[in-house]
């Protein structure tokens, strides 16, 4: 096993299963000689060459169109998008071919394509480079949507999206890109999707997040055993969609107090749909309205400002004290 | 101010062999076997039929909305007729005529016509795309198509069809510079029929032509008589040969004519003249062929009647069997289906809901009226 | 008054609002000689000349763009999208610039626009015509989403769309565009952006819709007060999105039993953030938890299966009554 | 076969006045007052300085990511000298010496690359829009300002900056494409640089030219040295008066090279050879320029330092009042301002919310230090 950081596990992830199956094809701005602007695919062009690893023109839409013809025709298409504050140029061909063309042409065809993008704040970056908008993609039907929190489930879950039937949006936290390393083994690993994990047992309460926001939500349960002596179960979403709520529900049961994280804008926003979820299924075992710490309604500030945007440690700390106060 | 000028290898021709009177350049004739000859007419003479039925159905009310195809059957016919079994055809969604020629059925049309998911059918043996409809967003699939082709060393080519107000989407663009950057196999077949629903081909761009367009890309572009079913004939052949051998993608702009309404949802009569109809109703390429093929001795009056005869027994059964399938379809809880490759939990338990629910309703129903 | 319906209507505010300021701009395909396929624009061009009213090239993302400089220039910009399921090709447009421009320019400029686009099912049409994606736009910072529900309120919405200083998402129900007439004065009238509206009293439950679910939600409401005896307050968003609580709050407080109404996929939906708002400020009013009734997380099939995928009266009565129960 | 050539009316030219070694075409030579050429050359002389001081700034981490300028200067200020006040500047995020021409603040933009939205300041008596990231996306921004400017009968234009990366973007095409058909007064300069990050432009597109791409739109378009601010003059004087007197649109294609890595996060060793850098410092703008002032006597060694000097000097003071300003920034409550003309009630809330959050952990952080 070797530590690795979260790039160095994505690109792992590509490279073995690259390996493994011709056809497994890498595209999008930059991805070949620079190796993506973020490194992900690093050398992918050299070990495999360039009919392996494409780089594109500058176009979203022909990247995410392209990738649906190639998925139709036998191939396992990866593209990146350069910053997911970018895919809103190729949103309809996701919206309009690549979740539908399984349902439209009755299962004659599907579109094993993955959509990597990377998301969220966190590192001093420009406009539209720091956006978090995976509700957008949530409720598409027809696609699935994964959000990895760590090198390791970041290295399996994506293995298990390139091989997955149909079109996943895998949205990289760029905020833990090289945030921390993780013993990443060099042998296959997997995660299914659609099955969040719980990662910390307790049963004083729920604290629910993903992605980036894992970090301060561990935190926040740290300090909460250590300062509060209160054991909070935490889980990682891990898939936005298709949600399984059935963990999410069994812990909201046993502790009855629940908190949802994100830094996507809170209205209409991911945790808005487990909030139902835990509505329509453990209403009766609720000792207090769940809390949101989230993104606000407005646009993610310049990186003067972003970290008052973020939830961070202390806003989770609150609204999970605020819970157990009831 | 004198300057450099900058020469453009890429020149941008227009191909017409015969011309609206029927008159034929015979230099440019193509030697089109006559089997295939009378192929072609008995599926522009079908897809003419068909057409001139689904309206009379439409307005019947026996099926929904849908677009006619009348005065565009040489551009589909013309250029699909090169195909192979295992090459792509990436339709838009006003291409009956080269659907049909594919091997998609009669009855699958009216069906999905009819609001049916199953009238989406693409033959066993055919490679081929469903209807797109958002216009324009198809182009870029047939790229990928063509790179997946090239990439798995078979030789199989794409060809893609769109309108001439597709030109003006972002996808168009974006697609044909894709094509030229990874030379893949593929034909840009767009039908310029002048409209695009109300919107006139001079309010939709202002180049002269739209095969000119390829310049862009640096890419082979040729604008043909799209009502001269051996024009289409001879520049698609080439088109196609071109691609096959590597020798990457190609825009052909046919110039035809939507001498029906957009869709059985609109009324041209609001912003086009019946003069101008007129006009391109003398170019009717079913007319223009048939002339040809009356002089080339291959058809005569009563073959033809002959053919016509079969061609409408074949609808007229079609329609038929349409009918007749369509009594057992219609299960509303199939709409679940092919959502996914596995059906995610919650998606089951709303299927469960559904069926739930669907029961009680139809015990309601059975309540009223029992 | 004169008795509409809501193309005429629609109609209706738009050929005032032209008439009283120069600024407003119609423009979009078909929208000139032809009136727009379904008529909303009928009869503007003759009136008004093309250059108020402006017939485009086939480019959802140009005719978004347009708007975006036409209005940060000092105009008032109403675009028609024919489609709302082709706003996708101009979702970029409008998340990257018309949401930002008064944030980005600190108020130099700001963005008076209106993008006009029927939505929904119920007409027989062909598929990418009968989506409900309004949580897309919903949860994008910087916008408004408005829904009218008849003709009256649509067209006084959308004269306060087209006043309003920042850019508006306004779908038009176009199963409800010939559906039934209502009164509309000739006089100017306006109707807030920004407040539902309570359209019935009731103690006993409340029901919560929009659009064209306003109907059968209103339907349910008459049967469950005939044959239950049971009398539901029903309120209509009108506005999604700033969504305001406030009436939503107090009726939930009044009635603890409360039921939402959609069409759009009910996974991640418009539905979840009413959920949760109620969850946060009335929580302690709920006697039950709050059922969503809405369209399944699917593509909605093609017009022979589309009433099945609707939501109908007696989908809402049942989901009421079960909320009743508890 | 043998085909009808169609020939297109517009054609594409290249121009060049000044070249790589400072040889001047005289009979092309536009004439531009001096006071006008000494304001060029100064403009450029602080493009350039001010680009290499942000550089050091960015290294020693007072400022975060930008995107140098370095090589471009010429095609910036040739093409924005010919903008009015009221006409507007449609940018995107690598127009630094044009943006200062228009009156921007060297220290609003050292605030902005501090990741303060205070940054972005619009001088009052211009008409520009804030810089754009998503590439190509303005193009289309420009069309709208400048059928306004068209509809309100006033004489002003719009002149919008993209790259040669942004021409495979959708919103290229329907920009220009929507340009043409209403024959607005745009001017649409393309900064060739020869590369989009670490895309060649041989990767971007196969047509020869960029310029040649307005031919798919029926526009004017010319390709012109972009390190040569003679040229670039001259093109956008021309393209600019068009647009001006109701002429219509223009693409002036300006070839030039960015010397500088893409941004500050970029390291091009990765993609490009150290070689064709070397190439192109031999086409200098800023050299050639000056070599040209020198012939005609309008600069001298001494005057050209006293210049440099003086952009030193005021480069340093901006440096220091933008580090002083910047002091006074950044109460993060801000970032509520500006979402709409009328603050929402949902967002009253979360702005109370995050004021007492703010306070809370204000207290705590002195708990902890006190
Ligand atoms: C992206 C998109 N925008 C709008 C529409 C509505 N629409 C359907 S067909 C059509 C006109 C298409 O014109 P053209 O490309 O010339 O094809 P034709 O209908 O003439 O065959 C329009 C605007 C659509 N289907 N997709
Ligand atoms: C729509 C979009 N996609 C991707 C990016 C990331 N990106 C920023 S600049 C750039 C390259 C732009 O190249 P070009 O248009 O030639 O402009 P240049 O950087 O050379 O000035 C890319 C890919 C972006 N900003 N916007
Ligand atoms: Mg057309
Ligand atoms: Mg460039």
């Amino acid at each position: 096993m070797a530590k690795m950081t979260m790039v160095q596990a994505l690109n792992l992830a590509l490279r073995q299963e690259m390996e493994k199956d011709d056809r497994v094809i890498a595209l999008g701005e930059d991805v070949g000689l620079d190796g993506g602007v973020f490194r992900v695919t690093d050398g992918l062009i050299d070990q495999f060459g360039d009919q392996r690893v494409l780089d594109t023109p500058l176009a979203e839409s022909a990247i995410a169109g392209m990738s649906i013809g190639m998925a139709v025709y036998g191939l396992k298409p990866v593209c990146e998008i350069q910053f997911s504050g970018f895919s809103y140029q190729n949103f309809h061909q996701i919206e309009n071919h690549a979740a539908r063309l399984r349902w439209r042409s009755r299962g004659r065809y599907h579109v094993p394509m993955v959509l990597r993008t990377p998301y969220g704040g966190g590192v001093r970056a420009l406009e539209h480079h720091s956006e978090s908008r995976e509700a957008y993609w949530a409720h598409t039907p027809g696609l699935k949507m994964v959000i990895p929190s760590g090198p390791r489930n970041a290295r399996a879950l994506l293995v298990s999206a390139i091989r997955d039937p149909d079109p996943v949006i895998f949205y990289e936290p760029k905020a833990l890109y090289r945030a921390f390393r993780e013993e990443v083994p060099e042998a296959e690993e997997t995660l299914p999707i659609g099955e969040p994990q719980r990662v910390k047992e307790g049963q004083d309460l729920t604290l629910i997040a993903y992605g980036a926001m894992m970090r301060p939500t561990l935190e926040a349960a740290q300090q909460l055993k250590d300062k509060d002596g209160m054991a909070a179960e935490v889980i990682d979403l891990l898939t936005i969609s298709p949600l399984d709520e059935e963990i999410l529900v069994q812990s909201a049961k046993k502790t009855g107090r629940v908190v949802v994280v994100h830094e996507a804008p809170r209205s209409f926003g991911p945790g808005a749909e487990v909030v139902s979820r835990l509505m329509e299924k453990a209403f009766y075992y609720l000792e207090a309205p769940i809390e949101r710490v989230t993104g606000y309604d407005i646009v993610i500030p310049l990186f003067s400002r972003e970290k008052a945007y973020l939830p961070g440690t202390e806003r989770i700390l609150r609204a999970a004290r605020k819970v157990l106060a009831h | 101010m004198p300057r450099k000028n900058i020469t453009i290898s890429d020149k941008i021709e227009y191909l017409s062999i015969l011309d609206e009177n029927g008159q034929l350049d015979k230099k440019l004739e193509p030697d089109i076997p006559e089997d295939v000859l009378l192929q072609l007419h008995r599926a522009m003479l079908l897809g003419r039929k068909f057409d001139e039925r689904l309206l009379n159905l439409q307005r019947q009310g026996r099926i929904g909305t849908f677009p006619p195809i009348k005065g565009q059957e040489a551009a589909q016919l013309g250029t699909i007729a090169h195909l192979r079994p295992s090459d792509w055809m990436v339709p838009a969604f006003r291409e009956t005529a080269a659907e049909l020629w594919r091997g998609r059925s009669l009855e699958s049309i009216i069906i999905y016509n009819n609001g049916f998911n199953e009238g989406i059918d693409i033959p066993e043996d055919r490679n081929d795309m469903p209807i797109s409809v958002p216009v324009g967003s198809q182009i870029i699939h047939a790229v990928g198509l063509g790179w997946s082709a090239k990439y798995r060393k078979k030789d199989d080519v794409a060809m893609t069809f769109f309108g001439d107000g597709a030109t003006s989407q972002g996808d168009f663009h974006e697609g044909l510079n894709f094509a030229a950057v990874f030379q893949v196999p593929v034909i840009f077949v767009c039908q310029n029929n002048h409209w695009a629903i109300s919107i006139p081909l001079s309010k939709q761009t202002r180049s002269k032509t739209l095969a000119q367009k390829a310049l862009a890309y640096g890419m082979p572009g040729i604008q043909v008589d799209g009502n001269d079913i051996l024009a289409v004939y001879a520049a698609a052949q080439e088109a196609v040969e071109r691609a096959r051998s590597g020798g990457g993608p190609t825009l052909i702009e046919c110039v035809t004519y939507r001498l029906m309404m957009h869709t059985t949802a609109d009324d041209p009569k609001r912003y086009r003249t019946d003069e101008e109809v007129e006009q391109w109703s003398k170019r009717d390429p079913l007319i223009r062929f048939e002339k040809y093929l009356l002089d080339k001795g291959l058809l005569s009056e009563e073959k033809r009647n002959r053919v016509e005869s079969e061609v409408l027994d074949k609808i007229q059964a079609a329609i038929d069997r349409a009918e007749k399938q369509m009594e057992a379809l219609g299960d509303p809880i199939e709409m679940f289906d092919h959502a996914y490759a596995e059906m995610p939990s919650h998606l089951n338990e709303q299927k469960a809901e559904f069926a739930h629910e669907h029961e009680l309703s139809k015990a309601d129903e059975e309540g009223k009226h029992g």
